[in-house]
């Protein structure tokens, strides 16, 4: 319903005067329009201002992808590195200095793909760093071939007759590898990004975000708004997250169920 | 930017003169010509010896692209004016490009009249106007060989004289709609309808009522009095002036936009020149049109003039203006008829 | 008009579907029997981010270079578009949306650029393709349909590759593209009635073999299928990416395929075994994969296994700029990786040569049992020139490999010594010719081997193989009157182009030059070099990057220094700067 | 900042929403929004609902079309025909880039045309409450109040001077313009309500005001402008000297006077060009209509002005009479020429009359329409009442406190549908002076919308042109021959896609937007902004936007509705579905037992 014009402007007003978005950059995004990433870097800089942390004190580390583009938008630190190597790159800037909260982002064919090979070992090390993954089952900046999250049969220009290959579920790896923190998210869904953040920062270790995305410019079939809106939901209210089998049996069973699934208590 | 931005609408004779003027006066100002037509200027009183051969295209273009360059005139050719916002001083171009002025010359000169009762045929009449148009006449002269000429303004005996030499027949329906700005009186309509039969045109009596395609080169023609057939037809009922843009700008239009003797608009720092301006002459108490290449220069002077803070008169000796039916024209043409 | 040579230009954001509207242009003007030069340009964001432009000089004459002078822009986003108006000659042609979306201050349209003399056509292409279709986004379109009115262009080979392009999509798409482009014709047909320009039809349509168009991408896929190649590992890196995607529509009909690997490692990692096997695979890749790839490329030198690498150069170093187009890869590509490892590097200079130094590199590879690279660039990648479809040449494609005599059976030393270096190759599954490969260093037989004496055997035997490849490696190519010559220019990949067609301009004026073409860039022909170069007062050396490459890895062939002309622009070098250089070197002043 | 801002889970908003009960609003920030956002129903004096009629057209829905224009303008067969159209001035499809505004008009004729051959208006009443009004004049103001007060309960006579009801509509518009069984049928819908008309009775002439006074609770007074303004100048007596007025009243009386072969009318409105047209159709040759000013003042349409001059009527401008000329009857007019001065007040040239510049131009007949004022309704002392101008305008209210006087009589000349609003608000403030209740005000009605099948393409279809009788000498076979044909059921269709239908206000909830700038990616043109700040007015409504490119700085995407054309692009690309679209118009509340 219509809202009025004064209430609309009082609460422009209000967004203003909180300075909730001067974490980001003066930069406009050039992610395509009505891109999911756009929802997570709402989500990110929503926790980052809740948790109110320093803006100088939080470290953007990326790869290479549309993802790696992050850190340009933001207003922290950043470094845009090579592509899949956002992963030991951060782990160099935690140790350098543990007082820095460090966002570890990229996508998945940088953090599966090329990078695949880091990210057990992130997870074995459990240095406190944050990787968020921005899956959207797609390379988008080479201008859509399929990525190992790719579902099977999925076509591209370099996949005519789809994709054979199994797709990886990073959930399912992040816990089978050992992360301590495991959370699955959907770009369409900024506060439960948030939500998930603002207890994953805190959470002393390995914390990995899983955010279901979209790339509204390849991929027209298959990770969708529409098609992701009907099929995402909550975890089950009775979900158990401090037991990692219990939360491996679950991600097994249950593909788009949002929330942290699990947390390693400390 | 602390100079002036003086645009001038229109590259006829009255434009480009006016524009000159301005760089003459003002050095350091800012001065833009905005033309809708895609060609330089050239000469359209020349058209007709053009149709005829008598005149080379060359001969047609009166002003070079050097001389703008030269004059640090900035020319925009092809760009029609959609909007004239004279409260914010502003022009829209048709493809929304906004251009602030200080100072406006507005010499858009005219473009071919149709009275309303015949403008359900007007697909069916040839016009002269531009460069194209007279290309147009030239192309279809090729493949027809007798020509109707219905109106009767100053172009049209210039052009019946190029057809004659041409050798095509010509046949002239004359209208009470002719020598727009003005209206034929009866004395002027014999004397012109001897002195086109003395040619060898055939003058046709009554008034037009319908014209009909057959085919792509055969037209018929029909007055209340006769029947007669044409290859081609042409449209000769003056120019009016081509301001559908000045819709709602506040300027006043009768059959030009009205100027005081000084061709100001009532709108300060704008002026109007050339066809489309209608003068108002203190002497004679009346407004008067001009007519015509030389008028045209002459009426762009001074509108420059007086836009860079002078103060000039437009005087016209009130013997040299053709009066009928209240309407008072200037034009060197008449002369020639 | 006389003679045709027009370089039309469309410029817009990227999104605005500039790229698919200059690829229905060359298709449609190649159909029609032009000859055709295209290069596009886009960022590496698919956004956003930046200007898209697609140039095509056609001609009745092969092009060999695009020139920086540009006789037809479509502007499909004035304000990209903005940037082109220093290139258009004096008397362009300027399409652009005439009803834009907003209002646009004065000079952000580029009609406030256009110099009288152009002559400026404006169209509604969004309004049209918005009401012929129902969306904004067929405008692209739109204008093609204007260019073609205005040009007279034939409409049935427009319909037709946009049929053929849209296909895939479906009926209602290859529609509405249809009607955006009927919209624009038709509007500019009425509304351009007078100034319909036309340009000559080539005599040519229907009488010749029909031409494709190929990118150099293209052709080096092609290439590759002509020598039959089973597999290909990549890892989606721009500009090498389509080779990719075209083999992925191509090699499962044969029997083949294209794995998409985790990185550039495995990719030559995969490359390396299938040679290993017996079986052709190849890889493409650019800077960044390619630094990835040097330590298991130095590993094929080390363990004497094939393997074909493209390098597509970008903008470097690091990701650097990966939609511009750049050749600092030379040196990397000949020294780069750990120890003494040559290989043979080869870089093609036009497209027909990208197919068949690809097709030959296999055969190469096997023979000489080393990775071949293949040195190529965005320009070259991505320009496209239409072409009669090329077949392999006698001999290129034939099995290189050389295989172990019956009588070593059982006594098999993979790394043999013999005078030319090669030893003898036998494939896994051969009974009785059992070896071991590795990177380490090895005796004769494959064992390792670190004494000092067998390190500088080997290495030796290597060297002398490499070396002994030249006899199989394109002799380098002179272009030149014979006698003395005032400047003698070599160039190499994608700028030879540029070069030859500034030498062929001088020599048309008069002055004494010559070029000489280099497409073995390791081992390189230092005694026909040499001899080119003896009979030149001065040599020039233009290439896209900083340092000079070629002329460090050749400028000492000639008994002075070399001239260099050296360009990191992103964009390629243009006939008329290196003109402008000779005339230079040679005192005369202008162009 | 709170965070809690997220009031969903992972839902689709526009599935799971209940459809919500519309909300009914007075306040004046929603009232100004319309006005700028649904510029055609702030336009139109009875304040039509515009983009519903046009949108029930559409959905050929033509008896229900024609019913909502009904609720507002009483008469929208008769409307639809002679409408002034203030609302396609204002229409946004009219807007400089955007082409040209939608046929409001005639799609209101289309409506009355293509209803039910027998649809009857079904109007609400209300019981009588035993009080009686009368009215003088049966005009369009007159009828419009005898409607609304009949209906609220009022028992109403009217009190007509002529022989046939209808005052102006009758007797001042050419049968050419509106056929007269279409104007009956119209007036027959309104005095079905029980309605009592007397013809032929000229109060305070054939009948005392007192006495109307003394018998009726209130009066009210819509008598029109029948005295015609004089040039005052001599020789406006002469035979062949006709007012406009008066020359129309003959013509559609049936009794039209001779009319010679040279015809010059002095006047610029629309009865100037309803008598220059209607002396074409009496057989005159050359007729001329001579203007103080230039066309480019003429409150007459584009269309008019083209029709008439098809016809063959010339227009000439910079006259202005100085006298008639002639002995026995009119020879001809001396004029002198008008020149143009400086700006005025109402940001016009002055048109001055140059002193010394007379000539005369020859004429058999020449029409005055330069224009009307009221004849007083006295009393039997030769007094009057004079409208409390005080109040405004439109204040109906007069010093005698049973009086009232609404439409031209109050006004001066204006047009039929600011009679019919005029007659509309004076019944409104009659019913609530007698029973200190009000049964009808306006609201603001607000309701969630679906969203429209409106296509883009639509946007392009040109606007339908009216047909009218050709070729011209066609329509001179009889005066009565209706020159507008009024457009076939296939083009109203057409001509209804083209309405955008501004009164859904597109909405982007800030709260569930996550920036991505989808819908400004496909926009048809600048109608959603990132705003670093909202202006308003002092109401609150909303007057402009702050815009930003700065990222850090875009506080919020919103859709500037007053740039929006309602292509519904945005609606339909948006990831979160956060663009809400609401139907927001402005409505009569109908108050069953009435209300303060």
């Amino acid at each position: 319903m219509k809202t009025s014009g004064k209430a609309l402007a009082q609460k422009v007003e209000r967004i203003e005067a909180s300075e909730v978005f001067s974490i980001r950059s003066d930069e406009l995004p050039t992610w395509c329009p009505g891109c999911g990433y756009f929802g997570i870097h709402f989500g990110i800089n929503n926790a980052i201002q809740q948790l109110a942390l320093l803006h100088h004190q939080v470290v953007v580390v990326s790869g290479i992808g549309c993802a790696g583009r992050y850190p340009f938008f933001s207003h922290t630190y950043g470094l845009h590195t090579v592509h899949g190597r956002a992963l030991p790159v951060a782990t160099g800037v935690k140790l350098a200095n543990p007082e820095l909260t460090v966002l570890a982002v990229g996508g998945d064919g940088d953090g599966l793909g090329i990078g695949g090979g880091h990210f057990p070992h992130a997870a074995r090390r459990d240095i406190n760093i944050n990787y968020i993954l921005f899956d959207n089952a797609i390379y988008g900046l080479t201008k859509g071939q399929p990525s190992p999250s790719t579902p099977v049969g999925f076509k591209t220009k370099a996949s005519p007759q789809g994709t054979r290959e199994q797709p990886l579920n990073a959930t399912l790896l992040a816990l089978s590898y050992g992360a301590s923190f495991v959370a699955r998210l959907f770009a369409g869904d900024p506060e439960g990004i948030t939500r998930a953040l603002t207890a994953g920062i805190r959470h002393e270790g390995f914390s990995f975000y899983h955010v279901y995305t979209t790339c509204v410019t390849f991929d027209k079939q298959n990770r969708t708004w529409d098609h992701l809106k009907k099929s995402v939901h909550a975890l089950p209210e009775n979900h158990d997250r401090t037991d990692r089998g219990r939360a491996i049996e679950h991600v097994l069973r249950d593909n788009d169920s949002l929330g942290i699934i699990y947390q390693e208590s400390r | 930017m602390g100079a002036r931005h003086l645009v001038v609408i229109g590259n006829g004779p009255a434009g480009k003169e006016a524009a000159a003027v301005l760089r003459d006066k003002e050095p350091e100002s800012r001065i833009t010509i905005i033309s809708k037509d895609h060609e330089g200027q050239y000469r359209p009183n020349f058209l007709p010896d053009y149709i005829s051969g008598r005149k080379s295209l060359e001969q047609l273009y009166a002003t070079p692209f050097r001389f703008y360059q030269d004059q640090e005139i900035k020319l925009r050719l092809g760009q029609p004016v959609a909007v004239l916002d004279l409260e914010e001083r502003r022009i829209i171009l048709d493809h929304k490009e906004v251009i602030r002025f200080d100072g406006l010359v507005i010499a858009v000169g005219g473009r071919p009249r149709i009275p309303e009762p015949l403008l359900v045929f007007q697909d069916l009449m040839y016009t002269l106007k531009t460069v194209q148009d007279a290309n147009s006449w030239i192309d279809r002269l090729a493949s027809v060989d007798s020509v109707v000429i219905v109106g009767g303004d100053l172009t049209s005996f210039a052009i019946t004289r190029a057809l004659l030499q041409l050798g095509k027949r010509v046949g002239f329906v004359f209208s009470e709609e002719a020598f727009w700005p003005q209206r034929c009186n009866d004395q002027i309509l014999r004397a012109a309808a001897a002195k086109l039969a003395a040619r060898g045109v055939e003058v046709v009596p009554g008034r037009l009522k319908r014209i009909v395609r057959h085919s792509e080169t055969r037209f018929e023609i029909m007055t209340d009095c006769r029947h007669l057939e044409a290859g081609l037809v042409g449209a000769f009922f003056g120019l009016v002036p081509d301001v559908r843009f000045l819709a709602g700008s506040g300027l006043q239009i009768e059959r030009g936009i009205l100027v005081d003797e000084y061709l100001n608009t009532g709108f300060e720092g704008v002026y109007a020149a050339g066809d489309c301006a209608q003068v108002y002459h203190p002497e004679l108490r009346d407004y008067w049109v001009s007519i015509g290449y030389d008028n045209a220069l002459r009426l762009g002077r001074i509108a420059a003039s007086n836009l860079a803070g002078g103060r000039e008169e437009t005087t016209v000796p009130p013997e040299s203006l053709f009066c009928d039916q209240g309407v008072r024209a200037n034009t060197s043409w008449w002369l020639e008829f | 008009m006389g003679k045709l040579d027009i370089t039309i230009e469309i410029c817009g954001m990227s999104g605005d579907g500039t790229i698919a509207a200059g690829g229905l242009l060359n298709t449609a003007m190649s159909r029609a029997g032009w000859s055709v030069l295209a290069f596009d340009s886009y960022p590496a964001e698919i956004r956003g981010f930046g200007r898209c432009v697609t140039r095509s000089r056609f001609g009745e004459t092969k092009q060999i270079a695009l020139e920086d002078s540009t006789d037809v822009l479509i502007s499909l986003d004035d304000k990209q578009s903005l940037s082109r108006i220093p290139f258009l000659a004096d008397d362009a042609v300027v399409l652009f949306d005439n009803k834009p979306s907003a209002h646009l201050a004065e000079g952000e349209s580029i009609a406030a650029h256009v110099a009288p003399g152009m002559a400026l056509y404006g169209a509604p292409f969004l309004d049209l393709a918005s009401s012929a279709s129902g969306s904004g986004k067929g405008r692209n379109l739109a204008a093609l349909g204007a260019l073609a009115a205005i040009y007279n262009l034939p409409l049935d080979y427009f319909r037709e590759v946009i049929a053929a392009k849209f296909k895939s999509k479906g009926d209602r798409v290859v529609e509405a593209n249809h009607k955006s482009f009927d919209a624009g014709w038709e509007y500019a047909r009425e509304q351009f009635a007078d100034r319909i320009r036309g340009i000559p039809i080539p005599g040519t349509a229907g009488e010749e073999p029909e031409k494709l168009l190929l990118s150099g991408n293209v052709a080096i896929a092609e290439g590759a299928l002509a020598a039959n190649v089973k597999s290909y590992f990549g890892y989606p890196i721009t500009p090498a990416t389509p080779i990719m995607e075209y083999l992925a529509g191509k090699l499962p009909e044969r029997d083949g395929r294209v794995v998409q690997m985790e990185d550039e490692i495995s990719a030559i990692g995969a490359v390396l075994g299938s040679f290993f096997a017996g079986t052709r695979a190849m890889t493409a890749t650019s800077g960044p994969g390619f630094a990835l790839m040097t330590e298991l490329i130095t590993h094929g030198v080390m363990s004497e296994t094939p393997a074909v690498i493209v390098d597509a150069q970008r903008g470097g170093p690091a990701t650097g700029l990966p939609t511009k187009t750049e050749q600092s890869d030379l040196l990397a590509a000949v020294f780069g990786g750990p120890g003494d490892s040559a290989r043979i590097v080869i870089a093609p200079t036009d497209v027909t040569e990208c197919y068949h130094y690809t097709a030959k590199s296999f055969r190469l590879a096997e023979k000489y049992q080393t990775p071949v690279i293949i040195l190529t660039d965005f320009f070259l990648d991505n320009r496209v020139e239409n072409l009669v479809r090329p077949t392999s040449r006698p001999g290129d494609i034939e099995d290189g490999n050389v295989y172990p005599a019956i009588a070593d059976r059982w006594n098999y030393h993979r790394y043999r010594l013999t005078e030319s270096g090669i030893s003898p190759r036998a494939l896994p599954g051969m009974e009785g010719y059992i070896f071991p490969a590795t990177g380490l260093e090895h005796r004769q037989e494959g064992v390792p081997d670190f004494s000092p004496e067998n390190h500088m055997v080997m290495s030796q035997k290597r060297r002398t193989k490499i070396l002994s490849a030249l006899a199989d490696l394109e002799s380098p190519v002179e272009y030149a009157d014979p006698g003395r010559l005032d400047v003698g220019v070599i160039s190499w990949g994608s700028s030879f182009g540029a070069a030859l067609d500034a030498v062929n301009t001088a020599r048309e004026q008069g002055l004494r030059v010559g070029a000489l073409k280099v497409t073995t860039m390791y081992p390189y022909h230092a005694e026909e070099i040499r001899a080119f170069m003896s009979r030149c007062q001065e040599i020039l050396i233009p290439e896209l990057n900083l340092s000079g490459q070629l002329a460090t890895l050749i400028g000492h062939l000639f008994p002075k220094d070399v001239i260099r002309l050296n360009m990191v622009t992103g964009i390629p070098i243009y006939p008329s700067v290196i003109l402008v250089k000779i005339r230079e070197i040679i005192g005369v002043q202008g162009r | 900042m709170p965070f809690d801002r997220w009031p969903r889970d992972i839902v689709d908003p526009q599935v799971n929403r209940e459809k919500s009960q519309p909300i009914f609003s007075t306040d004046p920030a929603e009232f100004y929004y319309l006005g700028l956002n649904v510029p055609c129903q702030r336009a139109c004096p009875a304040a039509t609902n515009i983009p519903a009629y046009i949108r029930a057209l559409f959905e050929n829905h033509y008896n229900r079309s024609y019913e909502i224009n009904r609720l507002s303008n009483i008469l929208p067969g008769v409307l639809g025909r002679v409408c002034s159209r203030p609302c396609e001035d204002k229409c946004r499809h009219g807007e400089t880039e955007l082409g040209e505004p939608v046929g409001i008009c005639q799609i209101k004729r289309a409506a009355a045309d293509y209803k039910d051959p027998g649809h009857t208006y079904m109007t609400r009443l209300y019981a009588p409450l035993g009080k009686t009004v009368a009215i003088i004049g049966s005009g369009p103001a007159g009828l419009a109040a005898a409607h609304d007060l009949s209906s609220t309960g009022f028992k109403v006579v009217i009190y007509e001077a002529f022989n046939q009801p209808g005052g102006m509509l009758m007797y001042g518009i050419p049968e050419f313009r509106l056929p007269r069984e279409i104007l009956m049928h119209e007036i027959d819908g309104i005095l079905r309500l029980g309605v009592d008309i007397r013809y032929g009775v000229k109060v305070g002439q054939d009948m005392a005001l007192e006495d109307l006074l003394k018998d009726h609770d209130a009066v009210l007074v819509a008598a029109g402008c029948y005295a015609s303004t004089r040039l005052g100048i001599p020789g406006e007596g002469l035979p062949g000297v006709h007012t406009g007025l008066d020359f129309m009243i003959r013509v559609t009386s049936g009794e039209p006077p001779k009319v010679g072969k040279k015809v010059l009318v002095l006047g610029a409105g629309f009865t100037a060009f309803d008598c220059a047209r209607s002396a074409l159709r009496l057989g005159a040759e050359d007729v001329s209509i001579c203007l103080r000013r230039t066309e480019e003042n003429l409150r007459v349409t584009g269309d008019e002005i083209l029709e008439t001059k098809s016809e063959g009527v010339r227009l000439e401008s910079l006259l202005a009479s100085r006298r008639m000329i002639g002995q026995a009857h009119v020879e001809g007019v001396e004029f002198t020429r008008t020149r143009l001065g400086t700006i005025g007040g109402d940001g016009r040239q002055q048109i001055i009359a140059i002193e010394g510049s007379e000539f005369v131009r020859p004429a058999d007949t020449v029409i005055v329409a330069a224009g009307q004022r009221r004849e007083p309704v006295k009393f039997l002392d030769d007094n009057h009442v004079e409208a409390e101008t005080a109040a405004g305008d439109h204040a109906y209210v007069t010093s005698h406190p049973k009086l009232y006087v609404c439409g031209d009589y109050a006004t001066g000349p204006s047009t039929v549908i600011e009679a019919i609003a005029g007659g509309r608000q004076a019944a409104g403030r009659i019913v609530e002076d007698l029973t200190g209740r009000k049964f009808r005000e306006p609201v603001v009605r607000m309701e969630e919308a679906q969203v429209t099948d409106r296509q883009r393409v639509w946007d392009f279809i040109p606007r339908q042109a009216m047909p009218t009788v050709k070729p011209v000498g066609d329509r001179f076979e009889t005066p009565q021959v209706e020159v507008e044909l009024g457009y076939d059921a296939k083009t109203a269709h057409e001509e209804a896609k083209r309405c955008y239908l501004c009164y859904l206000h597109y909405e982007i909830d800030i709260d569930r937007c996550i920036y991505c700038r989808y819908c400004i990616d496909v926009a048809p043109r600048d109608c959603i902004k990132l705003v670093e700040r909202i202006e308003t007015n002092e109401m609150g409504a909303i007057v402009g936007y702050r815009e930003t490119s700065h990222w850090q700085h875009v506080n919020a995407v919103v859709i500037d509705n007053s740039r929006c054309i309602r292509c519904g692009e945005c609606l339909r690309v948006c990831p979160v579905n956060c663009i809400t679209v609401t139907r927001i118009e402005q409505v009569e509340r109908i108050r069953p037992t009435g209300g303060d």
